[in-house]
């Protein structure tokens, strides 16, 4: 129990120190500056005559990492079917 | 797993036909509302889960045709890299379909609007290509997850390497 | 114009159709199956070299994907990239280099080793993306994008270490890979996050060019470190090196060799071009330095009592890791002061890069002699093994030259890296050098043991049926003999062409950062 | 200094998850602690995103909007999400071979390999 309570604090002693860097980075809802997203917000509607934003950068602007993001969902699968394959033996 | 009661299985058996039209939608629709590939296509997916719970598992193996759901998730990852490859022309990946007047050509009017399914380019045909995929493969993990409980019974041969 | 701008795409992008395919080719049956496989290998392979070659002549390659114009990182007007950048230097296409041959050698020696088992359309599909998930670390210059890559080059591995499914310890070693590897990538995900949160940018040159050392930053990069270090196996993190390589089939783990060189590009990728100049402490070299004289001395003084013979060359994986990380860990060191880096650093990197590309061709064809002893013997065992020099007479050369390019012997190549890390770290401690020399003695040591014991001795009745393995393990082993035969024969050659743009390039920020961002601002 | 305990709870969360990565002898419970983790990396990019007032960044029947949150971090959450479902899918099927060969889901007792 006693050694719990201490991991509990370690815990969030180190949460804390996560927390501090986090603030650092900026406060909450109050990006300082945002460039990138501004760009995609303000052009992204007229270039790819899109309406949702997040769908525009998800397969157009950075639809390579979409397409990586498949590749991993088929490598999931390949290997799910991999390890329960109906085992064939020795052909 | 066990069948349930014969009012959860009569339910499922229609509601899980809204959950197919449903995800459809969300994919169909992913370049407009919130949503697309990944999230409709999870959504049918559920449409097997549906099925393992209420009708228990032997009905579940017995409806799913595993070629239909690999063929599926194989087209869907073609048409979504030979999509990318179609571009090519400019670069990789480029979106060469958007607002060129044919399929998903048109243009959108700028601001908030209500919408035009015809628009976006490859956009909407990734979607789509995606939403195949994430069907055919969610499926399929879930079947073979489940397969794979009963897979000592069913099988003898053993797989180990080359030296036993 | 031609089609050659569009070589950073294509390389990834021929693998990963070749994955997408693979299902389709596997309904035409064994052999359509294995032509696709051998024919998108050898293309993958032809592929990086075109790359290399391209940039060795024109300098980084970078390509937009999806943009109007292959070359166009940055839109009318803008100061910031807003779509994904592959980003090729010198020393990414170098590494991509090594990883196609890997990949091509390890493609010949599975297609016979594999025979006989199941579910190989998912074997190929996994090994093209396990190939794409190693490349795509490579190419990219896109934090994001890395880190996309490096979980399908994860995810692949786990498949195809628990391949052999009914094996218990292949799914515990792909258990304890998988546990490791996941919390690494979300370490690095997290990273990722800071370091947007800060700049709004995950392209690496943007960041780099506008990266000050704050508190965020400096977390940033202690979880970067420590989980690319995690997924390169070097020594306080190295508990699933053993197991994974041990148990993966052979042609894997040849190009597992080749992955966890991709995630040491990434940590050197992040120490040289990410914060590069604005690195100011000498905490980060110090610890990556004693991170690899810990590599070298606690792995190869593991190997030495190994009983199992890929295990064994596991463990001198880990100590060959170490001496890379001793390398460009020196040269890390020396980054700020052009005198020290004229001195010493620039032969340190050298040395370490060098190394890279010897230590993974001969350990790439370690692990495929071991397999081939594998499938012929059936055994791994050590003590088991003996005699097999007669029956398997290819085997047995080839793993005398690359046993002899491991343990630094004089003519062979691993010398003449290991000798410009000797030098270069003499210069700044000499205990450092001293203690790579120690390596290389036991390392030596090691592999005579497993030569004697597996190869020489009088010839078992059990091994009586024994026969030399098959044609295309041969030729897959002998494509790396070849390479490391090159390697020997020009050192010179290899360091004035391979190694020294690499190295170049690595230390360069500036440029590296001047390709995508077109040098204003 | 209360207006950033979303980034708190980013901390917690994570943290809470490595420590079942790294106590937890259940199986089971590893695998919740990674998705832990995932989750954690997750809301991290998503706080990252947020702005007060804003709306979500789709224009489609809008209305009168001021502004929108960062659209990036919700893209790159997608990715990240169908990746951590991937990697629990994978892990939950090796979890469910090694329950088949050892018998267990205690991780001390699975110790073949070792040395």
């Amino acid at each position: 129990m006693k050694k719990k309570v201490l991991f509990m604090i370690a815990i969030l002693v180190v949460a804390g120190t996560l927390w501090g860097a986090l603030e650092r980075v900026h406060p909450f809802g109050e990006p300082a500056r945002a460039p990138m997203d501004d760009y995609y917000l303000q052009n992204a509607q007229e270039e790819r005559a899109v309406n949702n934003i997040v769908t525009a950068i998800v397969f157009d602007y950075r639809g390579f990492d979409t397409l990586g993001e498949a590749a991993v969902l088929f490598t999931a699968v390949c290997s799910v079917l991999a390890l329960f394959r109906k085992g064939g033996g020795h052909q | 797993m066990k069948p349930l009661s014969v009012v959860v299985r009569t339910i499922c058996d229609i509601f899980m036909w809204f959950m197919a039209v449903y995800g459809a939608y969300i994919i169909i629709h992913g370049h407009i509302t919130p949503g697309g590939g990944f999230q409709g296509g999870a959504v049918v997916a559920t449409l097997i889960a549906f099925m393992l719970v209420s009708h228990g598992g032997e009905k579940m193996v017995s409806f799913v045709r595993t070629g239909m759901y690999s063929a599926a998730e194989t087209t869907g990852l073609l048409l979504f890299i030979c999509a990318g490859f179609f571009g090519i022309a400019t670069t990789f990946f480029y979106n060469f379909l958007a607002k060129q007047g044919g399929l998903f050509g048109s243009t959108v009017p700028l601001g908030a609007n209500s919408g035009v399914l015809n628009s976006s380019g490859t956009i909407a045909l990734m979607n789509m290509g995606v939403g195949l995929e994430v069907i055919g493969g969610l499926s399929l993990i879930i079947y073979f997850m489940f397969r794979g409980i009963r897979l000592h019974v069913e099988t003898g041969s053993e797989e180990t390497g080359h030296d036993r | 114009m031609n089609w050659q701008i569009h070589l950073p795409a294509l390389v990834l992008a021929i693998p990963l159709l070749g994955a997408f395919a693979a299902p389709l080719a596997g309904l035409g049956g064994k052999h359509i199956r294995n032509a696709w496989f051998i024919f998108i290998s050898v293309v993958t392979t032809v592929l990086t070299m075109l790359l290399w070659q391209k940039v060795a002549a024109g300098g980084p390659a970078v390509y937009v994907l999806g943009g109007q114009a292959w070359n166009l990182t940055l839109p009318s007007g803008l100061t910031w990239p807003i779509r994904i950048v592959l980003e090729v230097d010198a020393f990414g296409a170098f590494m991509a280099v090594v990883g196609g041959i890997v990949a091509l050698a390890g493609a010949f020696f599975s297609l016979r080793f594999m025979e006989k088992f199941s579910g190989l359309d998912k074997f190929v599909s996994l090994y093209f993306l396990l190939v794409t998930g190693m490349l795509g670390m490579e190419l990219t210059g896109d934090l994001f994008n890395f880190f996309v890559f490096l979980e399908i080059a994860s995810v692949a591995s786990f498949g195809l270490v628990a391949f052999w499914r009914d094996r218990p310890e292949a799914v515990e070693a792909s258990f304890k890979y998988m546990v490791i590897s996941t919390v690494a990538a979300m370490m690095v995900l997290i990273a990722i996050g800071f370091l947007y949160g800060r700049y709004n940018a995950v392209n690496m040159a943007a960041v780099g060019q506008m990266l000050h050392m704050g508190y965020a930053e400096k977390i940033a990069l202690v979880f970067l470190v420590i989980a690319l270090a995690m997924k390169c196996g070097t020594v306080p993190m190295h508990m699933w090196t053993p197991d994974a390589y041990t148990e993966a089939p052979a042609g894997v783990t040849c190009l597992l060799v080749g992955v966890s060189q991709a995630a040491l590009y990434g940590l050197f990728r992040v120490c040289f071009s990410l914060y590069g100049a604005s690195l100011d402490s000498v905490v980060v070299p110090w610890t990556i330095i004693v991170m690899g004289v810990l590599s070298m001395f606690i792995g190869v003084s593991m190997a030495v009592i190994q009983k199992e013979i890929k295990r064994l060359m596991a463990y001198h994986s880990v100590s060959q890791i170490g001496y890379i990380l001793l390398g460009l860990g020196v040269g890390l060191l020396a980054l700020r002061d052009p005198q020290a880096m004229a001195d010493y650093g620039f032969t340190a990197m050298k040395g370490g890069i060098y190394h890279i590309i010897n230590y993974t061709v001969y350990k790439g064809l370690l692990f495929l002699t071991a397999g081939a002893l594998y499938y012929a013997a059936g055994s791994r065992n050590l003590n088991e093994l003996g005699g097999l020099a007669r029956v398997m007479p290819q085997t047995t050369f080839m793993f005398v030259i690359a046993a002899a390019a491991i343990a630094g012997l004089p003519p062979f190549n691993g010398f003449v890296s290991k000798l410009l890390i000797y030098e270069s770290t003499f210069a700044v401690y000499p205990i450092l050098a001293v203690m790579a020399l120690v390596t290389s003695v036991l390392t030596l040591a090691s592999f005579v043991k497993v030569f004697q014991t597996a190869f020489l001795g009088p010839a078992k009745a059990k091994f009586a049926h024994v026969t030399e393995a098959p044609g295309s393990m041969i030729l897959g082993m002998s494509i790396l003999t070849v390479v490391i035969i090159g390697l020997t024969l020009f050192p010179t050659w290899a360091l004035s062409h391979l190694v020294e743009p690499a190295a170049k390039a690595l230390v360069d920020q500036a440029g590296y950062i001047a390709a995508v961002m077109g040098g204003g601002l | 200094m209360t207006g950033n305990i979303p980034f708190l709870v980013v901390g917690v969360v994570f943290f809470l998850g490595l420590y079942a990565v790294l106590f937890e002898r259940n199986m089971i419970k590893m695998a919740i602690g990674i998705t832990l983790v995932e989750a954690s990396a997750n809301l991290l990019l998503i706080v990252l995103g947020y702005r007060f007032d804003g709306s979500i960044p789709v224009f489609t029947l809008a209305g009168e909007v001021k502004q929108m949150v960062l659209p990036t971090p919700q893209a790159l959450t997608l990715t990240a999400i169908v990746i951590g479902l991937a990697t629990s899918a994978l892990l939950l099927s090796l979890i469910m071979m090694l329950y088949r060969h050892y018998g267990t889901l205690d991780v001390r007792e699975i110790r073949r390999l070792r040395g």
